[in-house]
């Protein structure tokens, strides 16, 4: 039993980094139609926005906010501007793709530039544990946790109460509409991508104390927030979270209880059921009428 | 003219750490080696390329370097790209002076390859040995990483201890660049072992202590160099403090010689080199050695003269420490048995070397 | 004329807690043209998707040619011999005109396996052209579906349905866009096939004058339920229908 | 005119194959390694481009397929068997895997679908590495010879890379023969309009289970080639990033152009050699290429050809048109 | 009608030369639009009647020509411009955000309103005049019928209170209850002295509604005329209305 305990609450902890970084994917869907696969990535920049603002030796505090600054920059303004824009009205794919370059790009010039070592990362969270149903949980997860479902419910809220998020999703369903009834798409766009980016930002301050700053770090992570988003319904920011969690716990029960071998794969092969069986995800709303 | 080297290796992809350390104390050692005048008074001058943790590209730019006529190859690390790639250099008679570890590679008869560490052959018998002997562990628990080093070293430390009547309890693998080892800490616990042996890269040593000791077990945690790395300590803290083993190479062993080459490595690069970076850089001096003896540039004489051939520190100090190279390309030379005590890798015992 | 070609027994859909077709019941008879007209949001559109197999009904039976085709998937109704338009345009945007019809024809002749061993065109451009022709498609033949106005991709849809020489066809607002004169030509068109070669059609239409010319009998739909059933003068009579529907 | 261009594409593709076959004679052992490579690649993502670009289902398991390949051959020429015989199952073995790969295609599309073939992909992989019994684990099989055909020796450099062009060209000419006949027609439209085409009678099922084992099998093609290329074949290039490699030289050649996959490929596989001489900056420069080249070209290399083409056309039809509307006058009724 | 010179047109198209890519559909289109009317444009499918709402409304650019607005030159005017100004526009098709609920579709109309405009008051009076929308407010939209959705995009346009409507075939889809409801609202706005300019293949009961009527071939005017007279004109029904509508009229 304490062990069933121990396992559940170390996959939430896992699970709800997942989620944190899916969140991003469901958010660029929901008001872009982008898929970016550069998102791992782009959780792992920041970090080294950080470290790199430390080695010039500014307090944490001013490194963190000009980590969040370069990836509102970087990640949320050039990267809209430079890939997303001439892209957008392609379809999916060819975007896709071009971000699946993008991580290449990222990883590599990280790796380049800085190191190709793992660097730790200063958490601004309290170190320690709490002791919950029995098993030690750090603080670090816990926080993680929180956050991630402040950000949820948050941006949930934002998108469908405020004008504003309805004419994200305006824009992101039917752009050429949008534009004809005066919503400034471009606006709606560039908001889209600068959350997102302040999310990454955020995510990757979180994460980096545990995962490490790695330029690497970024593969498993934006792979296991991509199956996350997909299995909590990809059209659905709330999904999510159940996702991230649903994988995270589900990864650790398979493999104490199925085969560690064939741990990176059984967890999948159970979501499948999830999808086979509810095809448009846990929480994904149904696709539209087509006829 | 110069005295052309060509290496390949794990530049990106899941490798990229270890083809780094490798690529950086190569350079180290072939610009110290340039600064005091060069081999023979022929400078050394180095191409690397990348062969994405990729077997088949590893091949592809092996075939590409001895298009180029090297004097010798460096690298790879990975032991699967090294076996793909020994036949050319065989082929060619081009010494391969390379960093993987798997027990086979030596093995297969090449004649060209050469290791720059311990294969596993010699490493493990010697932790099955403190197993046995020292810790008594009558059961023990492997945690490995399952990539060719993790199941290279799980399977000859398995057979190691069942020759000496050691039961493996728990056999879990685990995936290179896991983060999450609830699971299996959960698994060891179950298992009750006498003694847990972790065989993971650096990273994931880290990970693992942590949960170890998160969830309290309490057995000895024995391993090899990528457990009691400064690295590991650094990145484990508190964690890493009781974790023992043996200690191939290490920057934090009791020679001066190897935490002088730390101290370089880090003033150049900035971080901590670890194992594989002290192959790359013995790699470089072990050639020189070589062509030394040989005493002309004679590519194809090299791979003889690396054969036999045992160098001391005192001759050549980059060598760091005395070590012969028997007749397969295997190594032998000291090596140590250490602890984290305190945050500080401690050597406990210096084992000597095998064929004295 | 023969007995029933079609029968739609009680079929009723449900989507949640809408009832969009609720307990339908009429026979379209071989060789007539039936036009099924009723308010927006009747269920119209629905009940076809019922019919072909598009959207399985909840409740009820549809029987072709004596046989039970309820939950047949669209390609097996359709190869057998029913084809069909839709209301909101639904073509292979990438695909020339051409393509499009060859397309809509090439699945009815020979096998799966016949077909990778046949003819690339399988035969069908003389046909696909005599359609392009008297659609007045000619100047775009080879232009990209998707390229092609509102009406004409109407009139394309049109054409597609037709390729296959069909017993029965389901139109779903044919006329919706298409220019008058072109209309007057379709219309020509549909009465000439019923004629020489007893095909069957159910028409869904707004265009009042166009059902009251064409069709034999009229079905009437409101909220989901038939209201009424005759031809085309006695249901422009009936005041229910004028309520419902006609207006004034 | 339309004559014009098909004596254009003709001389093209005359040349490409000229090119192709006397292209080795000025290169490295190196150099023809790395064509014989790109002719792997290409078979691979062909097949990838008739499930994808075609047919319109996102995989993300062509990798996989090649790796099912690979490991066949292996397996098999190992235990001594003539290279015809291991090239039938691995080509086989993968036509049946693909087709049930196509299952879950039937009830889930898009990201939802990429998601399955990911999780496969993964699969595939581990039971590779898992397998030992089977597939020597991550040790890997080696000690298989390359083929012999028709009493011609391959182990050299020079003649692989002319057996790998063959059984190119025996892959193109199988799937120009797919793609020209009615079927190519029906995958297409499975990817433009699946709804329409089921209400033509299109049997989407059916092809849809083609379009993936079809594909698929040509991944197994490519696998059974790859093999005796490098002679060794361990888990390690079969993960997903080779999917994703492969998934990318469709895009950037053009997805559901047919010569696309050539392009990507010679992109994906040629340009990081030519870069080489950035060092560690080569696939950053490499990444930005690509990244540059889509977002100049989104519809791929051939994406740009194909609009200039289309506008040569187009603009003689404006032509045309503008001649008729000026002959109308307009009336005064 | 077609004596009252005096009143300057509200809208001018002058020569519009425009298309698609290297596509010219548009060969110099030229027209008046006069305050206060109804203008119907008429036309065989393919003629460019869609591409010269969509020049007018900035969805294509003009190559050549102008538009002018009550004297302003719109030429080229990004549509967020344009509906400041006070047009706006109900494409041809289907023109919804299909995931979004009717509501929210509806009140999206009311983005650009100025500050002074009560868009929740406007959505709730259009709900009262279309039951529909009120009983399925919180569907999604992509699940209503054809004619219901265009209703609905109809229903959006008049959020903004135009004075110039471009209404690129309201009927199609639409029962003949629902055509006379749309044909009301758009008299309706007329007494408001609202200009509409409508494209309808619906000609006949059009032409009736309307002031004014513009026949358009291969993307020229080839006539502009008088509704009412259009409607009798043999060679008009001859060639655009099926051969029919002349006698009737
Ligand atoms: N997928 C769905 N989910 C919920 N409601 C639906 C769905 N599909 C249709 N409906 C509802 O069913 C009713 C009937 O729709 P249908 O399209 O059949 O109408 P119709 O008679 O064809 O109308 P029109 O003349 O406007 O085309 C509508 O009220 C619609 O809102
Ligand atoms: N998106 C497009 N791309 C290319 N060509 C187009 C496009 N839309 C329309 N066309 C072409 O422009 C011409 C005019 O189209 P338009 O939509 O303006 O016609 P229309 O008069 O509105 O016809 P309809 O009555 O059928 O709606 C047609 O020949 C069509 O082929
Ligand atoms: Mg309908
Ligand atoms: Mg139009």
């Amino acid at each position: 039993m304490a062990n069933m305990i121990n396992l559940l609450m170390a996959g939430l902890a896992t699970g709800a980094i997942y989620a944190l970084v899916a969140i991003g994917f469901t958010l660029l869907w929901q008001t872009s139609q982008t898929i970016n696969f550069a998102q791992g990535e782009f959780v792992m920049l920041p970090a080294f926005f950080v470290l790199a603002a430390l080695n010039l030796k500014a307090p944490l505090w001013l490194a963190l906010l000009i980590g969040l600054g370069a990836s509102l920059l970087v990640l949320g303004a050039l990267f809209k501007r430079a890939v997303v824009d001439p892209m957008l009205r392609h379809g999916v794919l060819p975007l896709a793709i071009c971000t699946m370059a993008l991580s290449i790009f990222l990883k590599e010039g990280v790796k380049e530039s800085y190191s190709a070592e793992a660097s730790p990362f200063p958490s601004f969270v309290p170190g320690g544990n709490v002791s919950l149903l029995g098993a030690q949980i750090s603080i670090q997860s816990v926080s993680i946790f929180v956050f991630a479902l402040v950000v949820v419910f948050a941006l949930q809220a934002f998108l469908m109460r405020t004008s504003t998020g309805r004419q994200m999703q305006a824009t992101a369903q039917n752009p050429s509409v949008a534009r004809l009834l005066g919503i400034p798409v471009e606006r709606m766009i560039l908001y889209t991508f600068l959350i997102n980016a302040g999310l990454v930002a955020l995510a990757s301050f979180l994460v980096s104390p545990v995962y490490l700053a790695k330029f690497s770090s970024g593969e498993t992570l934006g792979l296991a927030a991509f199956i996350a988003a997909i299995v909590g319904g990809f059209n659905q920011i709330r999904g999510a979270i159940a996702g991230g969690l649903l994988l995270g716990v589900v990864d650790n029960f398979a493999a104490a209880y199925v085969s560690t071998q064939y741990r990176g794969a059984v967890p999948l092969f159970l979501l499948i059921a999830v999808i086979l069986f509810r095809p448009q995800g846990l929480f994904g709303r149904a696709e539209e009428r087509t006829v | 003219q110069s005295i052309k080297l060509i290496s390949v290796g794990e530049l990106s992809g899941p490798g990229a750490t270890v083809g780094t350390n490798f690529k950086n104390s190569a350079d180290l050692a072939i610009a110290e080696i340039n600064a005091k005048g060069g081999i023979l008074g022929r400078k050394i001058e180095v191409t690397h390329y990348d062969s994405q943790s990729n077997p088949g590209v590893a091949r592809a730019l092996v075939q590409k370097a001895l298009d180029e006529n090297p004097y010798a190859l460096l690298g790879p690390g990975y032991s699967g790209s090294v076996k793909v790639t020994a036949p050319l250099a065989a082929q060619a008679g081009v010494a391969q002076v390379m960093g993987g570890e798997a027990a086979e590679l030596t093995q297969l008869g090449f004649g060209t390859l050469f290791r720059t560490s311990f294969g596993q052959q010699s490493s493990m018998p010697k932790i099955a040995k403190y197993l046995a002997e020292d810790v008594k562990a009558k059961t023990v628990a492997l945690v490995w990483v399952n990539n060719d080093f993790g199941k290279g070293g799980r399977d000859m430390v398995t057979k190691e201890l069942t020759a000496r009547g050691v039961k493996i309890v728990a056999d879990l693998s685990t995936e290179a660049g896991q983060a999450d080892f609830a699971a299996d800490v959960v698994k060891v616990k179950n298992s009750n072992p006498d003694a847990v042996f972790v065989y993971l890269n650096e990273e994931e040593s880290a990970r693992a202590l942590k949960e170890l000791r998160r969830q309290n077990v309490t057995a000895p945690l024995v391993g090899e160099t990528t457990l009691l790395g400064q690295k590991v300590i650094e990145l484990a803290g508190e964690a890493a403090n009781g974790a023992r083993g043996h200690v191939g190479l290490t920057v934090d062993a009791p020679l001066p010689a190897l935490q002088e080459y730390g101290k370089r490595f880090q003033a150049k690069y900035n971080y901590v080199p670890d194992h594989n970076g002290i192959k790359g850089y013995l790699g470089v001096y072990m050639i020189k050695a070589a062509t030394e003896k040989m005493g002309k540039i004679d590519p194809k004489g090299l791979p003889e003269a690396l054969k036999g051939l045992t160098i001391s520190a005192a001759a050549e100090p980059g060598i760091l420490m005395d070590l012969t190279i028997d007749k397969n390309g295997d190594l032998d030379r000291e090596s140590f048995m250490g602890e984290v005590v305190n945050g500080k890798q401690v050597i406990k015992t210096v084992l000597p070397k095998m064929n004295k | 004329m023969a007995g029933p070609i079609l029968e739609v027994r009680d079929v009723r859909k449900r989507f949640g807690g809408i009832t969009a077709v609720d307990g339908v019941s009429f026979e379209v008879r071989e060789g007539e043209i039936l036009g099924i007209i009723g308010p927006n949001g009747c269920g119209k559109s629905t009940l076809f998707n019922c019919i072909l197999g598009q959207l399985r009904p909840t409740e009820g039976r549809v029987v072709l040619d004596g046989q039970d085709v309820t939950g047949l998937r669209p390609s097996e109704i359709n190869r057998r011999g029913v084809s069909r338009t839709f209301q909101l345009l639904q073509v292979f945007p990438q695909l020339s005109v051409r393509e499009n019809l060859i397309l809509a024809g090439q699945e009815h002749k020979g096998s799966m396996a016949s077909r990778l061993f046949g003819k690339r065109d399988a035969g069908l451009t003389p046909e696909a052209d005599r359609m392009i022709a008297f659609f007045r498609l000619g100047h775009l033949a080879d232009e990209k579906a998707g390229g092609l106005s509102y009406g004409q991709q109407k009139l394309l849809d049109a054409a597609m349905a037709f390729m296959a020489g069909p017993r029965m066809v389901l139109l779903d607002e044919p006329a919706g866009g298409v220019n008058l004169t072109m209309l007057g030509h379709l219309e020509e068109r549909l009465r000439a096939i019923n004629a020489e070669q007893g095909a069957t059609f159910v028409v869904i239409e707004h265009n009042m004058d166009f059902v009251m010319r064409l069709c034999t009998r009229v079905v009437v739909l409101a909220e989901g339920r038939k209201i009424a059933e005759g031809t085309p003068a006695e249901v422009r009579a009936n005041q229910t229908v004028i309520d419902a529907y006609l207006g004034h | 005119m339309g004559a014009n261009a098909a004596t254009l594409r003709a001389a093209a593709f005359a040349a490409g194959l000229l090119f192709l076959l006397l292209v080795p004679l000025g290169l490295s052992r190196y150099g023809v390694y790395i064509m014989s490579l790109w002719a792997v690649m290409t078979i691979a993502a062909m097949g990838l481009n008739l499930t994808l670009g075609y047919a319109g289902q996102v995989s993300l398991a062509q990798g996989a397929f090649v790796g099912i390949g690979s490991y066949a051959v292996a397996i098999l020429s190992t235990n001594g068997m003539p290279f015809i015989v291991p090239l039938l199952v691995a080509v086989g073995l993968s036509f049946a895997i693909g087709w049930l790969l196509g299952y879950p295609a039937l009830r889930v599309q898009h990201h939802y679908l990429a998601f399955v073939t990911l999780a496969f992909s993964t699969l595939v992989y581990l039971v590779f590495r898992n397998e030992e019994w089977l597939t020597k684990g991550i040790y890997g099989i080696m000690g298989f010879k390359r083929p012999t055909i028709f009493g011609i020796s391959t182990a050299t450099p020079l003649a692989f890379y002319y057996f790998c062009l063959a059984m190119l060209a025996i892959a193109t000419a199988f799937l120009a023969w797919i793609v020209r006949s009615p079927w190519g027609r029906a995958f297409v439209a499975l990817r433009e309009n699946p709804v329409r085409a089921l209400s033509l009678g299109v049997d989407t099922r059916r092809y849809t289970l083609m379009a993936f084992a079809i594909g698929s099998a040509m991944g197994g093609f490519a696998g059974a080639v790859y093999a005796p290329l490098v002679e060794f074949v361990d888990p390690t290039p079969f993960t997903l990033a080779l999917s994703l490699n492969i998934l990318m030289m469709v895009i950037v050649g053009g997805s559901g152009f047919f010569f696309g996959p050539f392009l990507g490929a010679a992109i994906a596989v040629l340009l990081p050699e030519w870069l080489r001489f950035a060092h560690g900056w080569y696939l950053v420069i490499y990444a930005a290429f690509v990244m540059g080249l889509l977002i100049y070209s989104p519809t791929g290399l051939l994406g740009v050809a194909d609009r200039w083409t289309a506008n040569r056309k187009t603009r003689r039809a404006s032509a045309e048109r503008a001649a008729a509307s000026a002959s109308l006058s307009p009336e005064k009724p | 009608m077609s004596g009252s010179k005096a009143a300057e047109p509200v809208l001018r198209v002058k020569d519009i030369v425009a298309g698609y890519g290297e596509m010219t559909i548009l060969n110099g289109t030229t027209f008046d639009v006069r305050p206060g009317t109804i203008t119907t444009v008429i036309g065989p499918n393919g003629a460019g009647k869609s591409t010269v709402f969509k020049t007018i409304f900035g969805m294509l650019k003009a190559r050549s020509g102008s538009v002018t607005f009550k004297g302003q030159d719109i030429t080229n005017a990004p549509p967020r411009r344009l509906l400041t100004l006070g047009l706006c526009y109900v494409p041809q098709g289907r023109n919804i955000f299909p995931e979004l609920s009717v509501r929210h579709n509806l009140e999206l109309g009311g983005v650009s309103a100025g500050a002074g405009v009560d868009v929740p008051a406007r959505v709730e009076a259009l709900m009262e005049r279309f039951p529909m929308l009120r009983k399925k407010s919180g569907q999604q939209a992509s699940t209503l019928s054809g004619g219901e959705q265009k209703l609905l995009e109809i229903a959006r346009s008049l959020l903004l209170d135009p004075q110039l409507m471009l209404v690129d075939e309201p009927s199609i889809g639409l029962s003949p209850l629902m055509v006379q409801e749309v044909f009301g609202i758009l008299k309706d706005l007329r007494q408001k002295g609202v200009s509409v300019l409508m494209i309808e293949q619906n000609a006949r009961s059009a032409l009736e509604i309307s002031d004014d009527g513009l026949v358009l071939e291969l993307g020229r005017t080839r006539i502009q005329d008088d509704a009412a007279r259009l409607l009798a004109d043999p060679r008009v029904g001859q060639l655009f209305l099926g051969g029919v509508v002349g006698d009737a009229a």
